[in-house]
């Protein structure tokens, strides 16, 4: 049960870095929570304390209802163009993701878990999803997308803490959740506010603060109209 | 006590977003920091109980922290009221900004005293906490409190600031929750999976069971993310940004308060590895990452062009330092603690000064401003001070604690870092100097020549700081000595 | 100190221009001329310290001062060195340096009272003049510390007293040979001699000394001559206390041999006037060079010997 | 140890004073002045009591800071240069008053004034330091103080970048020091003076010490070629400032060098050799790039550099001595180099006291557009003409006397059986007779162009004249020069207890046969005086001759030239230009002739200029390097933060897979 759910999280990343469509990547990342939120509690079903419903709920709550709610809000405000146009195209991104999931089952070779509580999956499974949130996070231009990239890191590591059992006080497991929420709702403003400013929300436009010197700068818009690797060497 | 630290401001803070009238919020900012301030002096007469079970503690290490936190908080938030009420007067008409003359407004007043304070609230409490998780949550609440001040001035600058500062922190620092999990794992204690504690005095104590790959692992997490926050290179990137783009004061407060708070982070990791006998691998790495983010400040130092964005750069090269100090280990230890308190008080009073300086020139380019001496009779005398307490120039305490880490470098044999150290300071030195002389010094563009009377709030606060400083040097007060060598103790400077 | 120093110092004073005279002999029987009488530079001295004086305006106390220094720096230096091989009154160890200092300040004397004059013709002189004295300092340092190397004597009158015949049958002769060689040529340069300069012409083309003398009169003019002269023979003795190679039991004998050689020495500078040509300007430095190698080689002879 | 005490206190004191006396010029110079004076005369008195090192005493206060203590104390070596820096203190701040007043209009002087008496105090302090930080605190602060100083007229560009490159110059000097004292610390447990001088080091690490120290005690000292600063810091600086610094702030190096072979046991042979050779390069080169320049305080700061390659021989014939057991040798090269060091704070203090008086009556310090201020300025002249021949090492000065010891000790060294002859020791005293001819030929230069013949740009220089303040220190530094030269037997006391300390135990006995020596110096001064007494008969006779005949003036005599202008007279450029020519190789001088063609020519001329080879060929290109790749590196901050992101992802995956290597 808890390894089918586990293959989930990592194909609903895969989804996620697939997906060419704002409004399902976000859906797709809200399930995704909730899959985080049945995986806390289907781990512990052993001994269901009212701390573990509670925070599942909140989990569920805040991850599967609220963020989505708040992003598809920011996103109409700033009016969002449907399509991602990422960095690298969908099929090639699917590519690196694969590379690392390999990478992490490699990782996982070299940290054995302490103890038998989880599923020998965990570990690599947290890992994969970190990657694909970092792959998320660096080939999406988008404010909303990063944000979601994100989303899929915490999940990630997230996904982890089952491993743990119940080590971590609830105290702190609320309060994980709740910066998470907050720093969502921090970034849904700030997404807001760059639309307001520029008339879209493509991260890629904030590249206005930078040390580079003059020819440097000539150097990369020469590099967005495409020259050869040695060309920069010799610019820079 | 400990509550009262992390809770006065933080009430303080929901009383500020409440009121709606200007003046009430200041008295409520300087009243709060003071009444901070007050507690965290006492303390440092008699430690307070700790709290929550040993969660909140106010052990050494964490006396210096809020110490350097407090102090800096208060004569900033003096430093505040005289900036609002410049900005409240600047405000009244739609103004152009310095750079390229956009318009732009400010945040609501109330938003940016009630931000001071969380950040205050969020700040004491890592300070405060030793439970991983709590430092954790704490550290990630300083982000969140601090980003809405960078975004004062509502330009689209600030704003890319305030979004790659968001991202790059929350990332960070998520890896560090990571880090946090695996240091859970790694501390767990048998197969039953039974709570082990991850306070990080018990963790000490828990030695040997400790798994050591797990360790590792995590100790190479909160490096990375705590080292973001830091600004250790070249995890450092968000730093220039937002230090260039936020008020000076909130500039102040990011550089002098919050990457030491992130630093704490750190800190409570490498005790925990030196409890747990791992300290040579943290130490080669701190020594890795110390030494590279003072390449990282020399390379972009030399021949910068902006005064703030010299200043962030600045900041990384000491963040580096206190790394390296910790990394060599030994007295370099108390070297590394000692700095971390000169390097807040000098980046404080240059911050503010900066302030100074924008608000005449309108410009934070090195070549628009010419002699600041003679324009301004306090601020440029200060600014010289505070260039030279920064390059660690005798008898500012900087100097002092440079050399300890020199010292303790060189006894333990690293010859070729103590040669990589001193030449990176050597031309750290080269390449501000070009640019500070140049501004102190010189005809001013605009004439006719006449000094301008300084307002007492914005010269007051930096002199404050530039008297610290140089006590630090001239004669460190004893009760500060003892605290510091005890937080030294705590990071094994044993051995 | 016995009357025999006494005599033989003085003597100095008294038979120095009478050396010009016998260069001058020399020359002019060379030329087939019968020329002037030996003692025609003591007619010289004479009338002009009968004359009166003109001093140009620009002119200030520094022009006055360069005279009577000069003379009087020269004279003293002459007064370190041996007369007569007899040991100097003023003899000590490293009495070599006084020697040279006193030297150096008779030329600065003189060339900053030709500066004073704000001609362009004593400027230039002034100029050769530091020009030649700054190589030929270490030059003659380099010769006096050859002799110093090989007779271990730390004074000049105790090394020239210590260069002995027997020393002349050793291997070590060479090194004689090579410091008087140089102290020679660094004579004729010193006192702006063919083939350096030529003391008879007036022309600005080339001179060194007599340039920086152009407004110089009277008595003043008197007491360069006389200084000039006590250079001369300050070095002549200095070669002649090199090659003198016997010691006699009396020092009377002795002493009047050696004023004979320098008086020779006074001849040869006549014939090497007389059958040489002026060389130019610009190759005297290479002259100087030369007496350095040539100190150098005696130097390093005397190490290699000792 | 009070009266030290009050010596160090009361510069400062008055100094913090004058800060506060911001708005009145007058009040804040006098009050700092007075300090000055009366801490440096307590100074001067307290120095004379040690000098012979019997009331030897310590004071230490405990210190917070780290490795620090307030450790003070006083010995000969200390004692020396304590009567240096007060003596010329003394003078230069009596100069200062007039001087500084000129400038009352332009800028507020309260800051010169403060900044002056901390360099002062702060030399003081160093040379009495026994503790490592302290003495590194000192050693800062008399860095900055002086930069400040420098600085004084930062209106001007070329000021500015003169006081950087001196900024930059002391900076990188420290880092040497840093280096040294932790090194020390670490050997010795403290960084207490005591424990450095009881150590028994390995000799790697002494050669290692030995080296740091040069390099780093060298850069403030000016050895070439760490002299780069002085050319340029020195005409920048105000002229009292340029006296003090070049008359004995530079020599502060010298005392650290000095302090350092305490510290470091028996030396081996190449150290003096190496001193010997960094002499030899420094002297002559110092003295050939003088002999090129037209300013006239650019072409004293590269004197310094040679007089500082004197004492360098000095200590290298000392430092070879020591490690041959001849401790008859090291004591006259070491004491040598001391007294030189005392002499060349007298006449080159006077010097940049006499060139602060030309440019403060002229306001010009190109030698080509003066001459013939003897007459408007006639004491500046007279004390300048004393200098120059003192410096050129000319009996019966005081020069000559340092020098005489210097070379006398290397004929010794070069004449002790018990050893094979050094090349080196040759070496030494027959580049000071070509030091000492150059010397000659560039003082002839200095002092002829400036102040005789007649002023090269036609007219006569406005003179402001020379006030009193100006007179009086230029007198007494001149009387000095003289009463050194004439009785060397008494001024040799002064430094032979320093020079035996450094010696070691044999030397003090060695310095018992020095007084014996003194003898010698007896001789010295017999010949001098009679030199002098000679002289004067001389002038008395020319009197007496002339008496009752005509004595006319007229024009120069100008060869039958009928219309002689004054630009006709010889400029530095020419004076200068035989010597250059031979020496064209080192120096690389720019020469711009332009001879006059036909039989009616229209014009001609011929002007030099020499820039810093150094400067130009090593430490500009190398500052273009780093400011050159650090620009390269720029395209790290790119400003996409995408990548930024990607940095903290590879830098993860970096280290899990280098730190937990699977």
């Amino acid at each position: 049960m808890v390894e089918v759910l586990l293959i989930a999280m990592v194909l609903l990343g895969l989804t996620v870095l697939g997906s060419n469509r704002v409004a399902g990547s976000i859906r797709l990342v809200a399930v995704q929570g909730a899959v985080l939120a049945v995986l806390l509690f289907v781990s512990r079903i052993s001994d269901v304390t009212l701390n573990l419903i509670v925070l599942v709920v909140l989990t569920i709550a805040l991850k599967g209802w609220a963020i989505p709610w708040l992003l598809f809000r920011s996103i109409r405000a700033a009016r969002v163009k449907r399509e991602i146009d990422p960095f690298l195209g969908q099929t090639f991104s699917l590519v690196l993701g694969t590379a690392a999931i390999g990478l992490a089952f490699a990782l996982s070779g070299a940290l054995p878990l302490p103890h038998e509580a989880g599923s020998a999956l965990i570990v690599p499974v947290s890992l994969a999803t970190l990657f694909t949130g970092f792959l998320l996070l660096v080939t999406r231009k988008q404010a909303v997308t990063q944000v979601l990239g994100y989303l899929v890191m915490e999940n990630g590591i997230l996904a982890f803490s089952l491993a743990l059992g119940n080590e971590l006080p609830t105290l702190v497991e609320m309060g994980i959740l709740l910066d998470i929420f907050v720093a969502v709702f921090v970034m849904g403003i700030t997404i807001y506010q760059i639309s307001r400013e520029f008339d879209n929300i493509d991260a890629n436009n904030l590249r206005e603060l930078n040390d580079m010197t003059g020819d440097q700068r000539r150097w990369v818009r020469r590099l967005k109209n495409g020259v050869t690797v040695k060309e920069i060497r010799g610019g820079m | 006590m400990v509550y009262a630290m992390v809770l006065l401001p933080a009430l303080a803070a929901v009383l500020a977003f409440l009121l709606r009238s200007e003046k009430p919020q200041r008295t409520i900012l300087v009243a709060a920091s003071a009444a901070h301030l007050a507690m965290v002096v006492s303390s440092f007469v008699s430690l307070p109980p700790p709290g929550l079970g040993g969660w909140l503690e106010v052990d050494a290490i964490g006396l210096v922290f809020i110490g350097i936190t407090s102090l800096l908080f208060f004569i900033a938030s003096l430093y505040a009221v005289g900036y609002l009420h410049r900005e409240v007067q600047a405000s009244r008409s739609p103004r152009s900004d310095f750079v390229e003359g956009v318009l732009f407004s400010n945040a609501p007043e109330r938003v940016f005293v009630g931000c001071m304070l969380l950040f205050l609230a969020a700040m004491s409490l890592v300070t405060l906490s030793q439970h991983m998780g709590m430092l954790w949550v704490a550290i990630e609440a300083t982000t969140l409190a601090s980003a809405p001040l960078i975004y004062f001035h509502r330009h689209h600058r600030s704003l890319e600031a305030t979004w790659k500062y968001l991202l790059l922190c929350s990332v960070g620092i998520a890896l560090a929750l990571l880090g946090t999990f695996f240091l859970a794992a790694s501390a767990s204690q048998d197969s039953t999976g039974r709570a082990a504690s991850l306070v990080v005095s018990d963790m000490i104590k828990s030695d040997g069971v400790i798994r050591g790959q797990w360790l590792k692992a995590a100790f190479l997490l909160l490096l990375v993310g705590y080292g973001t926050k830091m600004g250790l290179a070249p995890l450092h990137s968000w730093l220039p940004d937002a230090h260039s783009e936020s008020p000076s004061l909130v500039s102040a407060l990011m550089s002098g308060a919050l990457l030491n708070v992130a630093f704490v982070g750190i800190l409570r990791t490498y005790q925990v590895m030196v409890g747990a006998g791992e300290a040579a691998f943290a130490q080669q790495l701190l020594m890795v990452f110390g030494l590279l983010s003072m390449g990282i400040g020399v390379v972009f130092i030399v021949g910068q062009t902006d005064y703030k964005r010299m200043l962030a750069y600045s900041s990384v090269e000491h963040m580096g330092i206190l790394s390296l100090g910790v990394g060599i280990g030994g007295a370099a230890a108390f070297g590394s603690v000692f700095h971390a308190v000169n390097h807040s008080l000098a980046k404080g009073l240059l911050f503010l000064v900066a302030g100074n300086i924008l608000a005449l020139y309108h410009t934070t380019s090195v070549r628009g401003v010419r002699g600041m001496v003679r324009l301004l009779p306090v601020s440029g005398p200060l600014w010289l001070a505070g260039f030279m307490a920064i390059t660690g120039m005798p008898p500012f305490g900087t100097f002092f604690s440079e050399f300890t880490i020199l010292q303790a470098a060189l006894s333990k044999g690293y010859v070729l870092v103590s040669v990589l150290y001193l030449v990176l300071l050597g031309i750290v030195f080269i390449g501000m100097s070009a640019g500070v002389l140049a501004m102190a010094q010189g005809e001013p563009w605009s004439q006719p020549v006449k000094p301008h009377s300084e307002a007492v709030l914005a010269v007051l606060p930096p002199a404050v700081l530039a008297v610290g400083v140089l006590l630090m040097g001239v004669y460190p007060p004893q009760v500060l000595n003892t605290t510091l060598h005890n937080a030294a103790a705590l990071l094994g400077s044993g051995r | 100190m016995s009357t025999a120093v006494l005599v033989f110092q003085a003597s100095g004073f008294f038979l120095a221009p009478l050396l010009f005279g016998v260069t001058n002999k020399t020359k002019a029987w060379f030329a087939g001329r019968n020329g002037p009488p030996l003692i025609q530079p003591y007619y010289d001295l004479w009338r002009l310290l009968g004359k009166g004086a003109v001093y140009s305006e620009t002119t200030t106390w520094v022009f006055r001062l360069g005279p009577p220094v000069g003379l009087a720096a020269t004279g003293i230096s002459l007064l370190v060195l041996p007369a007569g091989g007899l040991t100097s009154p003023l003899a000590f160890n490293g009495d070599i340096f006084l020697f040279a200092g006193l030297l150096a300040t008779a030329r600065f004397a003189v060339v900053i009272s030709a500066m004073d004059t704000g001609s362009s013709f004593e400027g230039m002189g002034a100029s050769r003049e530091v020009t030649f004295g700054a190589l030929a300092e270490p030059a003659l340092f380099l010769s006096l510390s050859s002799l110093v190397l090989v007779t271990s004597q730390l004074s000049l009158s105790g090394a020239i007293a210590s260069l002995e015949w027997p020393l002349w049958t050793e291997d070590i002769a060479p090194v004689f040979w090579l410091a008087a060689a140089a102290l020679f040529v660094l004579m004729l340069v010193e006192n702006s001699r063919i083939p350096v300069d030529d003391p008879n012409t007036h022309l600005e083309l080339t001179m060194v000394h007599e340039v920086m003398v152009l407004d110089h009169s009277g008595p003043d003019f008197g007491y360069i001559l006389y200084s000039s002269s006590l250079k001369m023979w300050l070095f002549a003795s200095l070669i002649v206390g090199i090659l003198y190679p016997l010691s006699m039991a009396s020092p009377w004998s002795g002493g009047l041999l050696r004023i004979a050689g320098i008086m020779l020495i006074g001849v040869a500078v006549g014939v090497v006037e007389s059958i040489m040509a002026r060389v130019r300007m610009v190759q005297v430095p290479r002259l100087l060079v030369g007496c350095m190698v040539m100190g150098v080689l005696g130097v390093a002879l005397a190490i290699a010997i000792r | 140890m009070n009266l030290l005490l009050l010596a160090l206190g009361i510069p400062v004191l008055s100094g913090s004073i004058a800060l506060f006396l911001y708005a009145r010029p007058r009040a804040a110079i006098w009050s700092g002045i007075s300090g000055a004076v009366a801490g440096c005369g307590i100074g001067i008195v307290y120095a004379l009591q040690n000098v012979s090192g019997q009331a030897a005493t310590d004071l230490r206060i405990p210190w917070q800071v780290p490795y620090g203590e307030f450790h003070i104390s006083v010995d000969p070596l200390s004692a020396v240069f304590l009567l240096a820096i007060f003596g010329l203190g003394l003078l230069t701040a009596i100069y200062s008053g007039p001087y500084l007043l000129h400038y009352r209009k332009e800028k507020s002087l309260s800051a010169s004034s403060f900044f002056f008496n901390l360099l002062l105090s702060s030399m003081a302090l160093l040379v009495v330091s026994r503790n490592g930080i302290l003495f590194l605190v000192a050693w800062e602060v008399m860095a900055i103080a002086s930069f400040f100083l420098v600085t004084f007229e930062d209106e001007k560009p070329e000021v500015r970048n003169a006081g950087w490159t001196y900024l930059i110059m002391a900076h990188a000097g420290t880092a040497f020091l840093l280096a040294f004292f932790a090194i020390l610390g670490r050997e010795a447990g403290s960084l207490d003076f005591d424990n450095f001088s009881a150590l028994q080091l390995a000799p790697a690490t002494a050669t290692g010490l030995f080296l740091l120290a040069l390099t780093g005690f060298g850069a403030k000292a000016g050895f070439i070629p760490l002299h780069v600063w002085l050319p340029e810091a020195h005409p920048a600086a105000p002229s009292h400032v340029s006296a003090v610094m070049s008359g004995v702030m530079i020599k502060t190096g010298i005392y650290g060098i000095l302090r350092a072979l305490t510290f470091l046991g028996p030396p081996p042979a190449w150290w003096g050799i190496l001193l010997i050779l960094i002499g030899l390069v420094s002297g002559i080169l110092g003295v050939l790039f003088a002999l090129a320049q037209h300013d006239l305080k650019r072409l004293l700061a590269y004197h310094s550099v040679e007089n500082i390659g004197i004492i360098a021989l000095g200590m290298g014939v000392g430092v070879w001595g020591l490690s041959h057991g001849l401790s008859f040798v090291a004591i006259f090269g070491f004491s040598g180099a001391m007294l030189h060091v005392l002499n060349h704070a007298v006449f080159k203090g006077l010097l940049f006291l006499g060139a602060g008086s030309v440019l403060h009556s002229t306001g010009e310090r190109n030698m080509d557009r003066l001459g013939g201020l003897m007459k408007p300025l006639p004491v500046t002249g007279a004390t300048f003409l004393i200098a120059a021949a003192a410096i050129s090492g000319l009996p019966p000065l005081n020069g000559f006397v340092s020098e005489f010891l210097i070379m006398y000790g290397s004929l010794k060294g070069a004449l002790a059986t018990e050893v094979p002859v050094s090349t080196a020791l040759l070496g030494t005293f027959v580049g000071m007779g070509l030091i000492g001819g150059l010397a000659v030929a560039c003082f002839a230069k200095a002092f002829g162009v400036v102040f005789l013949g007649s002023p090269r740009n036609g007219h006569a220089p406005k003179s402001h004249g020379e006030p009193a303040g100006f007179k009086l220190p230029m007198l007494a530094l001149a009387a000095v020069c003289a009463f050194i030269g004439i009785l060397p037997f008494v001024a040799i006391r002064l430094v032979l207890p320093a020079a035996s300390q450094i010696a070691g135990e044999e030397g003090i006995r060695a310095a018992t046969d020095m007084a014996a020596f003194s003898g010698t110096l007896g001789r010295i001064s017999f010949g001098s005086s009679l030199a002098v007494l000679a002289a004067v008969c001389l002038v008395l006779l020319r009197k007496a001759l002339l008496r009752g005949r005509i004595v006319s003036t007229g024009p120069t005599w100008g060869c039958g030239y009928e219309r002689p202008t004054t630009r006709m007279q010889y400029s530095s450029s020419s004076f200068a230009q035989p010597l250059l020519a031979i020496f064209r190789i080192l120096l690389r001088s720019r020469q711009a002739l332009h001879p006059p063609v036909g039989y009616f020519p229209r014009s001609g001329g011929f002007r030099s200029e020499t820039p810093d080879v150094f400067s130009a060929r090593i430490y500009r290109p190398l500052q273009w390097w780093i400011e050159r790749m650090s620009l390269k590196l720029r395209w790290l901050q790119h400003g996409r933060v995408h990548l930024y992101l990607l940095y903290i992802f590879v830098t993860l995956v970096v280290l899990l897979v280098w730190r937990l290597r699977f």
